[in-house]
């Protein structure tokens, strides 16, 4: 049962490492972001996977947070860009 | 394999399924809306599945009940992040004036 | 009492933070004194019953953290006490000036930190703790070295902590190996358990690479001039005098401690010993090309600390016993006394700054009429750095000679006497402008009398140790304490 | 199947960082980075040390994150130098350093127990149940003492740079739209609940100051994007209580238990006294870090707006 | 090939590339995020030590001296990049010598 359970956070791993190609390619910055904004979900369902797989239920509190902080990265992001262009447009 | 593993089993793969769904539409779509389109959608899906697949087999009910408030949490995460980032790639385009294809 | 010397500029540097103006000054004053009184009152300690060592929180070497008070460490805590009372002293008057007032708050808190961080470092028995400690003493010297805020200074800042960083990464990666093959972090017992094997092999490389990037070493010194020269005076006197010493101290403590009777120390001494070599000519020659003050003392820095590189290979490579302590003796010299008179030299020179306005050496024209305190600091100082007789250099220089002799490897002989020859170059180029009848127009603002005072005091004390080198051999053969009796040289 | 997953972590991390450092795009490095702290949270994980992959979320996501994007910020991006990122000559050395240190990790002993047995033993003789904390606050302490005052010094070299007693006047314009405010009024209390229960777990399960710590500083810099002045709010004094606390916490044990049993930073019996530590360490570094991020950008920021 | 080996390579492998970012890059923000990953290096390495699969577990000394490593590094990151932002805001180049012929600001 567990190892099927490593096996499923194992396929998600390879789901980021795939993400990764958009995170390299992404002609945009705001692509990277939606690349990065996914691999925070997946990392929560890995780790819930994780969490069951090696019966330690307290890495369940990490996914926990890692659900909460992606949200933390996108807003920096924001804020950053548009401070830059609203500065770019003054001048 | 009783049933709750089948069943769990079952929501796992299907949630495996969807995520696979969301990174194939990350990398194939053409264009920031589309691919933020696959982003929420899809792996909020896979994540749901993924959760109740795990519900089966967690053990003791607080356990249950920290898996099920993840789910919400990433939904609101993902989706607030989702609305940031298009808002964000709208306010770019307008501003230069070039319409994106 | 060793815990007082980390407790005491610990509190004073929050009281430093919290107190404003004339009473931040009473506060730094008085934890400055009490930490010089508790070194001295250590040191007799040490001096009269052998070397203390404690483990902290009552827990023991394997699993707790200890402090251990030997020789070696009593030493280099009483030259950070004296200079750290004198910079304090000096400081005072420095940081209450119109122009510096707002960066007082932050240079005490940060300087008492940095005493405290350099306190426990000379102290240090583990080797995480070690770790930790680095990191503590690299951020505070780092915050000191951009409180100056221009962008030169800020930038030499950083390329020091990015530098100071990457050793303490490698030092830490160094730990880690240790504890791979000992399974314990106190410094003593992985002495005792044998310093042998691949691991222990890779342990060795990566922690001396960390130290001697902190301690700028010949191949990584490119971050020190600009940090020493840029900062402010009292500033670059701290870091050159004792920070550059700290890391030299657990270099000391790695090899003559962790690795004590190990066999690889033996094979990699005589590359430190060529570096060391490199050090002193390379750095003594930059002195002499310079044309600012500021820079050409902290070149002269560089080379200063190549001499006490020589001590690996002497000490390790030596068959007679008898010289080692020779070379021990000489290299302990050398950075007690070094520590003194650059103190003093870059005190003096942030006088000269201070009067003159600019630290161009053509503007120091005639400031032995103006600043004649100042112009005899820079004399005492310099016969100190150039080991003329009476001082604490010649003492450290001829018995490095001797020990060269004795050990028969005569190509490090050119250490001492090619440097010594370009330290008297740089040395003169810089009294030979005070003398110098110069333009009459030059402005020289009073300069505080404590400051010039407080500069005096450090080259004095740099001549007079010359005289009373039998306690500090006493220290070094008695009193150290290592896992097996013997000391340093079984 | 164990394998299959540490070879297959090992391998990306390994790749994001080669991808990070041979990257021409400093926004595409950090998002990179961003990615290779979430890898490095499931290795930790793997490897049986769950405290440290909640740090390490904590840290990598949600504070190293908002600093590099901060700094990033203040960059006009470049579409990047045109000469390759990493020059031959530098790689030919540096593996050289890798093939040796991979080789003397193979002699790593298969049966290396390290400290275990001796923490075990002594893990009665205190009054911590969960081993990772008992090491932090009652057998090292010492280097939990000195990496406070890492995090303290760290905060006033930032000020002494920025020139600022207080980070009183660091606040950012609120975002434009109701989302960003709206989402922060439901996600705080939830991050605060986290850290207050990662702290309380820490005595006997993995948690304790540190995440509890981590996990506050997350929440205040959160408030703080959301355009509210977060910690800037508080007056002076207060402020300088809660930086201060940790650290002071430790230095006033260390001064009653030298005078009173004469082995420095000795725990006293009763379970209150490492408790009250650990609190004040928590907060202490929650709010140095919150600290730190306020205090880097400097008033220039405000003024622009 | 057990984990420890796999998680022990990848440590040193990625100190030595953090090494190789921060001496191959100019900019500062870079070198400090390559600081970044010689520290997740050593990091992993300590924690590979720690790791036994079944006996007696997780060796705890090295899980707390990788917390006080993450807590150190982050204050020193935090500091360097303030560092990093005074100097581009005086210099207006984020580099720490400017060499005339890069536009990479």
């Amino acid at each position: 049962m567990n190892t099927f359970f490593l096996g499923m956070a194992l396929f998600l791993v390879l789901n980021i490492l795939a993400g990764l190609w958009r995170v390299l390619k992404g002609p945009e910055p705001a692509d990277r972001m939606v690349a990065a904004q996914l691999f925070g979900t997946t990392g929560v369902a890995a780790l819930l996977l994780l969490a069951q797989a090696l019966e330690s239920p307290v890495i369940r509190n990490a996914a926990l947070l890692f659900a909460l902080l992606t949200v933390m990265a996108v807003l920096a992001f924001v804020r950053n860009t548009s401070y830059r262009d609203k500065h770019n447009n003054d001048h | 394999m009783t049933i709750n593993e089948l069943l769990s089993v079952l929501f796992c793969l299907s949630g495996g399924v969807f995520f696979l769904a969301g990174t194939a539409g990350l990398i194939r779509f053409p264009d920031t809306y589309s691919r933020l389109h696959a982003l929420t959608k899809a792996d909020n899906l896979g994540l749901g599945f993924i959760v109740l697949g795990l519900i089966f087999v967690a053990g003791s009910l607080p356990e249950t009940i920290k898996l099920v408030l993840i789910w919400p949490l990433a939904m609101i995460g993902s989706s607030s992040a989702c609305y940031f980032i298009a808002n964000h790639v709208h306010r770019l385009t307008r501003n230069k004036g070039i319409t994106r294809d | 009492m060793p815990e007082l010397l980390v407790l005491i500029p610990f509190t004073a540097a929050l009281l430093c933070f919290i107190l404003k103006g004339v009473l931040r000054s009473l506060a730094a004053l008085l934890g400055a004194s009490l930490t010089f009184s508790a070194s001295a009152l250590l040191a007799a300690d040490v001096y009269q019953n052998g070397a203390i060592r404690i483990s902290l929180g009552g827990w023991d070497a394997p699993l707790g953290i200890g402090l251990s008070a030997d020789g070696l460490s009593v030493i280099f805590l009483l030259l950070t006490a004296i200079v750290g009372l004198m910079v304090s002293i000096y400081c005072v008057p420095f940081f209450s000036g119109l122009h510096e007032q707002p960066l007082a708050r932050h240079f005490w808190s940060l300087w008492m930190f940095l005493w405290g961080s350099l306190n426990s470092l000379f102290l240090v028995s583990d080797v995480f703790n070690a770790y930790v400690v680095l990191e503590l003493v690299s951020i505070s010297a780092a915050a000191l070295a951009a409180l100056s805020g221009t962008a030169a200074s800020l930038r030499a800042a950083l390329r020091y902590f990015l530098t100071a960083m990457a050793g303490s990464m490698a030092f830490l990666l160094g730990v880690g190996f240790i504890y791979a093959q000992a399974g314990t972090l106190d410094m003593f017992l992985v002495g005792s358990s044998g310093g042998d094997g691949p691991l222990m092999a890779m342990a060795l490389g990566l922690m001396t690479v960390g130290l001697i990037m902190k301690s700028a070493l010949f191949p990584f010194h490119f971050w020190l001039p600009p940090a020493h020269g840029e900062a402010k005076a009292p500033v670059s006197a701290i870091l050159s005098a004792l920070v550059m010493k700290g890391s030299f101290f657990l270099l000391l403590r790695i090899w003559f401690n962790v690795f004590q009777d190990s066999s690889l120390t033996v094979h990699a001494a005589s590359v430190l010993g060529f570096l060391g070599l490199f050090a002193v000519i390379w750095g003594s020659y930059q002195a002499i090309i310079q044309s600012r003050l500021k820079l050409i003392i902290a070149y002269s820095s560089i080379g200063q600390m190549g001499y006490l590189f020589l001590l690996f290979p002497l000490v390790l490579t030596t068959v007679d016993a008898a010289w080692k302590i020779e070379a021990w003796t000489a290299c302990v010299f050398q950075a007690v006394s070094h520590g003194l008179a650059k103190a003093s030299l870059f005190l003096a020179a942030g006088n000269l700054i201070q009067a003159s306005g600019t630290d161009n050496l053509r503007s120091m024209r005639n400031i032995a009429g103006s600043l004649p305190m100042t112009t005899f600091t820079l004399a005492l100082a310099g016969i100190s750095l150039m080991g003329l007789p009476p001082s604490g250099g010649f003492v450290a220089k001829w018995m490095l000679l001797q020990s060269i002799l004795a050990s028969g490897q005569w190509w490090l002989a050119a250490a001492p006497i090619l440097g010594g020859l370009l330290t008297a170059g740089y040395i003169f180029k810089i009294l030979s402008q005070a003398f110098v009848p110069g333009a009459e127009g030059a402005c020289c603002k009073p300069v505080c009398f404590v400051m010039e005072k407080a500069a005096l005091v450090l080259a004095i004390f740099s001549i007079l140790i010359g005289f009373r080198a039998e306690e500090v051999i006493f220290l070094l053969t008695d009193r150290i304490c290592a896992a097996n009796p013997g000391g340093f040289w079984p | 199947m164990n394998l299959a997953f540490d070879l297959l972590v090992g391998l990306s991390l390994v790749w994001v960082a080669w991808r990070i450092v041979g990257s021409r795009d400093h926004f595409q490095a950090v998002v990179l980075f961003i990615t290779f702290g979430l890898i490095l949270s499931l290795a930790w994980t793997r490897l049986q040390s769950p405290d440290i992959a909640i740090a390490e979320a904590a840290v990598g996501a949600g504070l190293a994150g908002v600093l590099f994007m901060d700094a990033l910020g203040g960059l006009s991006s470049s579409p990047g130098s045109p000469r390759p990122a990493v020059p031959l000559t530098l790689l030919f050395p540096c593996l050289i350093l890798a093939s040796i240190m991979a080789i003397a990790v193979l002699f790593v002993p298969e049966d290396f127990l390290g400290l275990i047995p001796v923490v075990h033993g002594a893990l009665t003789d205190t009054s911590l149940e969960y081993p990772v904390t008992a090491v932090l606050l009652d057998f090292r302490a010492y280097d939990t003492w000195l990496e406070l005052g890492v995090l303290l010094v760290a905060v006033l070299g930032v000020m002494g740079i920025r020139r600022i007693g207080s980070i009183s006047g660091s606040r950012l314009p609120a975002p434009a739209d109701p989302v960003g405010r709206w989402i922060i009024r439901i996600l705080l209390p939830i991050m605060v609940l986290i850290g207050g229960y990662l702290l309380w777990l820490g005595a006997f399960a993995p948690g304790g100051a540190f995440q509890g710590g981590v996990v506050l500083a997350a929440a205040g810099v959160m408030l703080w994007q959301a355009g509210h002045p977060s910690l800037g709010l508080l007056p002076r004094l207060w402020w300088i209580v809660l930086l201060f606390c940790g650290f002071l916490s430790f230095l006033i044990l260390a001064f009653w238990s030298l005078f009173h049993s004469g082995r420095m930073l000795a725990h006293p019996e009763n379970k209150l006294w490492i408790l009250g530590v650990e609190y004040a360490a928590t907060i202490s570094i929650a709010t140095c870090l919150i600290s730190l991020v306020l205090a880097s950008p400097g008033r220039c920021r405000v003024r622009d707006n | 090939m057990n984990s420890l080996l796999i998680y022990s390579i990848t440590a040193t492998s990625l100190f030595t590339i953090g090494l190789m970012g921060l001496a191959a890059h100019p900019n500062l923000i870079r070198k400090i995020i390559s600081l970044n990953i010689m520290a997740g290096g050593v990091f992993l390495f300590l924690i590979s030590l720690a790791y036994h699969p079944d006996d007696p577990g997780v060796d705890p000394v090295p899980q707390a001296m990788v917390l006080t490593g993450i807590v150190v590094t982050i204050s020193a990151t935090a500091f360097a990049l303030c560092l990093a932002r005074r100097i581009t805001e005086i210099t207006g180049s984020s580099r720490l010598e400017d060499k005339p012929e890069d536009t990479d600001s």
